[in-house]
């Protein structure tokens, strides 16, 4: 394989890869705060994605057609209500059921997924049918013999990596961060601490689903085309790559997310036999990752006393 | 009294390290039939640590116990338990949702046909067991507290502190053990319901022929009551050991737990 | 005396009660007859709760266990009874048994042992696909189910590691992961048939085909379905007495003290890998038989059956029933497998309305619609 | 169906005589005939449009003083599974009073349910599976399908491709019963006519991503790339294509002849995309032009989609059946066993004797200016505007 083709896969692995971490740390700060599962999250970022592209055609209409401001009212409003939206769910319910069987809230959010899913396909217009994305960024593209790279894609890969950070640092440097992180450690220590509890909760749960709503333009951006559809899938494998690298660490997603981007890739690319078989090959080796770390790759610490 | 002089256990440079730190630290140790050991020592000096390797659910990093005769280094927790050591825990580790028989008959474990077959299709051999062991279990309960025998089928979530303690006890001792490793059992109650308990344990340990115990214990008071020989833990090293007169007045365990230099 | 007398009465007026539902419930069509009747029922059992009647009724039927059993194998019968010509309610009867079925082979693993499974229609599917398979070989179709059962169980040892070595969450992944790959497997792979499916045979059981008409006299013809019915109801009851003896029992103490606590299991002899084999295994023989018969009574499967959101609708009934209940699955299961149909009337928002009444549910009710009780080894002895 | 009691029903029939005196003398009977398509899930868009489709057939001809019945239409979801289209199948044939059916999107749902059509004796046309087995894998002679196969479809082409000299292609298709029926007759034909194929690429239909295969895809530089699948994932791969750069030719089946397939794509990528569907061209037809003005003035919220014209035309050869020889079963598919150059929006319907229409005529589209338009139309068949690498 010559050195353009693998970088043409390097690169589409990571633009994967990064769009996987993002719903990865979602599922990953979820799971820190409250030791929930919430699996609307795909749906969520579908949602958000409908939001920003309903932006997109709004301002369209008034006029506004500058494609730096389209794209800044695009990720404002569409990170924005799937923040809020992320809130109430929280709030209605995942904190409800905080004392029921944790498989509850897991049923309780894929029926959520479910109610999203099918109110974009049933109200939004024509909304069972796909709809194109409009691209915002330049398209400029640099050709090297087998390789291609793409402007928009350079700058999608540096506003996910940029995001990442971002909750890093948010997550470790800032007050906000201490009390998400205190709260995850201990609840009860965290609150006789004096950290409002629930709101810690709430701000993370509208952190990680803004963080899946700008994983959904990305998404929107990148491949120019959105559906009803297209957070089932991405939940599924975003909940597998928070697990494999290790709930509770956004390390972990991150390392999570980037190695099914490249499972897969290599899935298609390099398996002996006939590519459709890529999704078995990339779960069954998910399954055997998780038998040989049953915590995930980056484990989770457990602080169990006996 | 020959028999009271034969080892129970013995720990030979036990020690058990959590990444760097060393939790114990070549711990020698020797217990002998009906013999009550009390194990002291600050927070965090290894005597939990010491019950989780000797129960199984910690490897031991480096020296050995030996139980009744056997080695039973880095056996699993099942199988010290079939050999007769039973325990409780820090934190009371009752399964809230199942009844009070329920409970009591998880720790009766060993002396259960747990065959799938016997289970599935002998009822009424299974019947017969099991009025058996409700009427053995209710016994020993009444020790406690009488009242306690009567609500067998209520769920241990609706009891007081004290009666699950109560019921985590007489899980460990239904399965007639050689050993019972008492892991703070006055942890949450009030000095006269320590006094009530440890009268009641003093009481069932006649009745279990050459029941020896390990109490780890902060309440000095119930200590110096009830047992025949006290160890002291600092860092996961033995400081002192002997009757708890001579260790209470010991300089070194004073300084380690005023941590005074 | 008189106390007796008043339970048992109460038993047999609830199950007529339960049996005219039922009938009620399946025969309409009109939509707005069905909300009716649902707001009906809902109305009733929130009075029940309300007045205290719900407790009563509770303990007489604990008494009167026996009875009970009897009375409401009695009021399937009616029911079955009453639909006995009628092809599409005696389909869906079947389908909720063999939905219980499989049900109750979750349960034995996440309702009593805590072994979460996420893949459970991969495991009904391999059921399915051994009917198909085997369907047209000389092995007698009862050993076919049973077969079914014993592959499902086969399969799931590959599993077997992984879901040993991990808990809660990952352990869900395992599953979850499992089941996508199963059902783009036998999509991509032809030798099942690939994507379009595999036509199965229907069941035969010494010479009598169950895929005809009974033909009583020549104006009465019962459905064909009413052969698989009965066969399920009987699958049903041995499934329900295995689950039962095995809950009152050493066992399935064991079982509740593998899922509530490791450590403590453990230290008291407990193996807990053991108990999560015995729980894992038969619980996924159970789906296996569960999806032979279904994939016999269908007479068609492809792999879109087996889909991860079809192992959901398996856990849903189990939590909606409430875990490790029982009488709480088979009520789900006719619920989540009802429903959907009943609300074809109103077409492409079932899915939205269904949802929704599924958060409902468990928003108010989060420990199921019939909470599991305590653990009654003799029932009606307390010592 | 005899749900209720006897009792029950011998009730209801004693007021109906009180009130037969009522009666209006010009009151039809009601005759029931059926839809089942996918109404929710990832094809619902196509199920949603046939079904409307159905629907504005029956209203058109309640509408029609001269019809004899009153038509009433019974639809229902078969989520395109299998085990729920053999339920609703099963619900549909038991239920005595539904004479007629149009039934099926999905092929493994109608593999699934045609024996029990057979069964109950309910004749139906399928109006939107497109694999073979549906009519030829049986005997039964209740099941008839106004559309055509994936085998008519792929045969033109093949041909057609290889007429405008393409020589080599690399072939994605889903691993639906759909795609991988289309990636074997596709392959085959044209295979006979002397094209060549790189490689071969199964997808699961619900992926996002396929620059992984595009990109092995890019390297192996086709003619023409071929889809086979449906339109949500063809708007993916021809938008993924541009990504990266991929100027080769793309071809599709009838799954993404659609309206929303250019609105996905956009007006600029979809400009060129080759697709063939069953049945003359719809607006060509004399009733054609009716049908669609019809269904815009019926005001559904969803379009008709591809196969909408199909439903259209089978519900309407159910309905002119009914009406032929009354609402029987028996004597409706025996009616349907005879038809032979029957007049419809898709062309004339002729069924063989596998109830397999015939003379399913197929058409080349290809997309100009954002529009879908006949091959022979187009300014491409005139050499004005030229396909991808021409």
């Amino acid at each position: 394989m010559d050195v353009g083709l693998l970088g043409q896969f390097v690169v589409n692995g990571m633009m994967l890869g990064m769009m996987y971490a993002l719903v990865a740390v979602g599922f990953t700060l979820f799971f820190g705060v409250l030791d929930v599962i919430k699996f609307s999250h795909g749906d969520v970022l579908m949602v958000g994605t409908f939001a920003g592209f309903s932006t997109y055609l709004g301002m369209t209409a008034i006029g506004i057609d500058n494609a730096f401001i389209q794209l800044v009212g695009v990720l404002v409003i569409a990170v924005g209500s799937m923040a809020i939206l992320g809130a109430i769910i929280a709030r209605y319910l995942v904190l409800p059921l905080k004392s029921a069987p944790p498989l509850n809230t897991l049923l309780v959010t894929l029926m959520l997924g479910t109610v999203l899913r099918e109110a974009i396909r049933l109200f939004y217009p024509d909304g069972s049918n796909p709809k194109h994305f409009p691209s915002l960024l330049p398209t400029e593209s640099w050709s090297l013999g087998s390789f291609t790279l793409r402007a928009d894609s350079v700058i999608l890969l540096i506003g996910g990596l940029l995001v990442i950070i971002g909750v890093n640092v948010l997550i470790n440097r800032t007050r906000l961060g201490l009390a998400i992180r205190a709260v995850a450690q201990d609840e009860e220590t965290a609150k006789c601490m004096g950290i409002n509890f629930k709101m810690i909760v709430l701000l993370t749960f509208a952190l990680g689903s803004g963080v899946a709503a700008f994983a959904g333009v990305m998404n929107g951006l990148y491949y120019n085309e959105i559906n009803f559809g297209m957070g089932l899938l991405l939940g599924v494998i975003g909940f597998s790559a928070a697990i494999v690298g290790g709930l509770g660490n956004i390390y972990g997603a991150i390392l999570g997310g980037f190695l099914f981007a490249g499972l897969q890739t290599l899935g298609a690319v390099a398996l002996p036999f006939a590519s459709a078989y890529k999704d078995v090959f990339a779960f069954a080796v998910v399954i055997a990752i998780i038998a040989w770390r049953p915590t995930g790759l980056i484990a989770e610490k457990t602080s169990e006393r006996v | 009294m020959a028999q009271q002089q034969e080892t129970v256990l013995a720990f030979r440079e036990l020690t058990r390290r959590f990444g760097g730190v060393v939790a114990l630290n070549k711990f020698d140790m020797e217990l002998t039939n009906g013999q009550i050991l009390g194990l002291i020592g600050p927070n965090g000096s290894g005597k939990t640590t010491s019950f989780n390797v000797l129960t199984g659910i910690y490897e031991a990093n480096g020296g050995s116990i030996e139980f009744l005769g056997q080695d039973i280094t880095s056996w699993p927790a099942q199988k010290v338990y079939e050999a007769g050591v039973a325990r409780t825990f820090q934190r009371s580790r009752l399964c809230l949702e199942l009844s009070i028989f329920d409970n009591i008959m998880i720790g009766n474990h060993k002396r259960l046909d747990q065959g799938l077959l016997f289970n599935i299709f002998k009822r009424k051999a299974l019947r017969e067991q099991i009025r058996e062991n409700h009427e053995e279990a209710r016994k020993l309960l009444k020790i406690f507290d009488p009242a306690l025998a009567d609500k067998m089928f209520d769920p241990v979530g609706s009891l007081r502190m004290i009666d699950r303690r109560r019921i985590e006890i007489c899980r460990a001792l239904i399965s007639h053990p050689r050993l019972l490793l008492l892991d703070e059992p006055s942890a949450g109650m009030t000095h006269e319901e320590t006094r009530e308990l440890m009268d009641d344990i003093l009481e069932v340990r006649e009745m279990i022929d050459g029941l020896s115990i390990i109490l780890v214990e902060h309440e000095m008071g119930m200590i110096e009551r009830v047992t025949d020989k006290c160890i002291v833990l600092n860092f996961g090293q033995k400081i002192c050991e002997g009757a708890y007169r001579d260790v209470a007045s010991d300089k070194l365990v004073q300084e380690a737990y005023l941590g005074g230099e | 005396m008189t106390q007796s007398f008043k339970d048992k009465a109460v038993i047999v007026l609830l199950a007529a009660a339960a049996a005219a539902f039922t009938i009620t419930f399946i025969a309409i069509e009109e939509q707005a007859e069905i909300f009716a009747l649902i707001l009906f029922a809902a109305a009733l059992v929130f009075a029940g709760a309300k007045f205290g009647f719900t407790r009563s009724i509770a303990q007489s039927l604990s008494r009167n266990e026996r009875l009970m059993n009897v009375a409401v194998i009695a009021a399937t019968l009616v029911v079955i009874f009453w639909f006995r010509e009628d092809h599409f309610p005696l389909l869906m009867i079947a389908t909720v048994m063999l939905y219980v079925i499989a049900c109750c082979g979750l349960n034995m693993q996440f309702g009593y042992t805590g072994v979460v499974n996420f893949a459970g229609a991969a495991f009904f599917g391999v059921g399915c696909y051994t009917a198909a398979v085997l369907g047209d070989t000389s092995i007698p179709l009862l050993l076919v189910i049973i077969l079914g059962g014993v592959i499902a169980a086969i399969v799931g040892s590959v599993l077997i590691i992984p879901v040993l070595r991990t808990r809660g969450h990952y352990a869900a992944v395992v599953t979850i992961a499992f089941g996508l790959l199963f059902r783009t497997f036998l999509e991509v792979n032809d030798t099942l048939g690939g994507p379009q499916g595999l036509g199965v045979s229907g069941m035969n059981l010494f010479g009598w085909d169950f895929n005809n008409n009974i033909e009583i006299t020549e104006n009465i013809e019962l459905s064909f379905y009413l052969n698989y019915v009965i066969l399920a109801l009987v699958m049903v009851i041995l499934t329900f007495v295995l689950m039962r003896r095995i809950e009152r029992s050493w066992i399935g103490l064991n079982f509740d003290a593998v899922r509530l606590d490791e450590t403590a299991a453990a230290c008291f002899g407990i193996n807990i890998k053991r108990w999560k084999i015995v729980a894992f295994t038969l619980g996924n023989f159970l789906a296996g038989t569960a999806g032979a018969l279904y994939a016999m009574m269908l007479g068609f499967i492809a792999p879109s059956n087996f889909a991860f959101s079809d192992s959901l609708i398996l856990v849903s009934i189990v939590l909606l029933g409430g875990m490790g209940s029982l009488w709480g699955t088979i009520l789900a299961a006719g619920l989540v497998v009802l429903l959907p149909e009943k609300l074809q009337v109103i077409q492409e928002y079932r899915f939205l309305i269904y949802a929704v009444v599924m958060i409902l549910i468990l928003l108010f009710r989060p420990q199921g619609i019939l909470p599991r009780g305590l653990r009654a080894y003799i029932p009606g002895w307390r010592g | 169906m005899k749900f209720l009691s006897k009792s029950a029903v011998s009730a209801i029939a004693f007021s109906m005589a009180l009130t037969a005196g009522a009666h209006f003398a010009d009151a039809k009977d009601k005759v029931k005939v059926a839809f089942i398509g996918p109404l929710t899930g990832g094809v619902s868009a196509v199920g949603v449009g046939g079904r409307n489709s159905a629907e504005l057939a029956v209203q058109l001809r309640n509408a029609d003083p001269n019809a004899k019945y009153e038509y009433e239409l019974v639809a229902m979801d078969s989520e395109c599974k299998p085990n729920v289209g053999v339920q609703v199948a099963t619900k549909i044939a038991a239920d005595r009073s539904i004479i007629g059916l149009v039934g099926h999107y999905c092929s493994a749902v109608a593999m699934g349910a045609v024996d029990i059509y057979h069964k109950f004796n309910l004749p139906m046309s399928v109006w939107g599976a497109v694999l073979p087995d549906v009519t030829y894998g049986n005997d039964y002679k209740e099941i008839h399908r106004v559309n055509g196969t994936m085998i008519n479809q792929n045969d033109v082409a093949a041909k057609f491709m290889t007429e405008q000299g393409y020589k080599t292609w690399v072939i994605i298709h889903d691993t639906t019963d759909y795609g991988k029926g289309h990636d074997k007759y596709f392959s085959e034909y044209l295979t006979q006519n002397g094209g060549e194929i790189l490689a071969d690429f199964g997808v699961p239909a619900d992926q996002q991503d396929f620059t992984a295969e595009l990109t092995k895809a890019k390297q192996l530089n086709p003619d023409v790339i071929y889809f086979g699948g449906l339109t949500p994932l063809g708007v993916r791969i021809r938008a993924q294509m541009e990504k990266l750069g991929i100027t080769a030719q793309f071809q599709g089946v009838s799954g993404i002849k659609s309206d929303s397939f250019i609105d996905g794509v956009g007006a600029d990528l979809s400009e060129g995309v080759v697709s063939f569907l069953e049945g003359a061209p719809v607006d060509k037809l004399p009733g054609g032009q009716y049908f669609t003005e019809k269904y815009k003035a019926a005001g559904f919220a969803e379009s008709e989609e591809a196969y909408g014209p199909f439903a259209f035309a089978a519900m309407n050869l159910i309905l002119d059946g009914i009406e032929e020889v009354g609402p029987n079963r028996k004597k409706l598919t025996k009616y349907l066993g005879d038809i032979h150059g029957y007049e419809s929006i898709v062309g004339e319907i002729s069924f063989d004797d596998h109830g397999q229409n015939t003379v399913a005529a197929i058409t080349k589209y290809v997309v100009q200016d954002g529009k879908w338009v006949v091959w022979e139309d187009s300014e491409y068949a005139t050499g004005k505007r030229k396909l991808a690498g021409k």
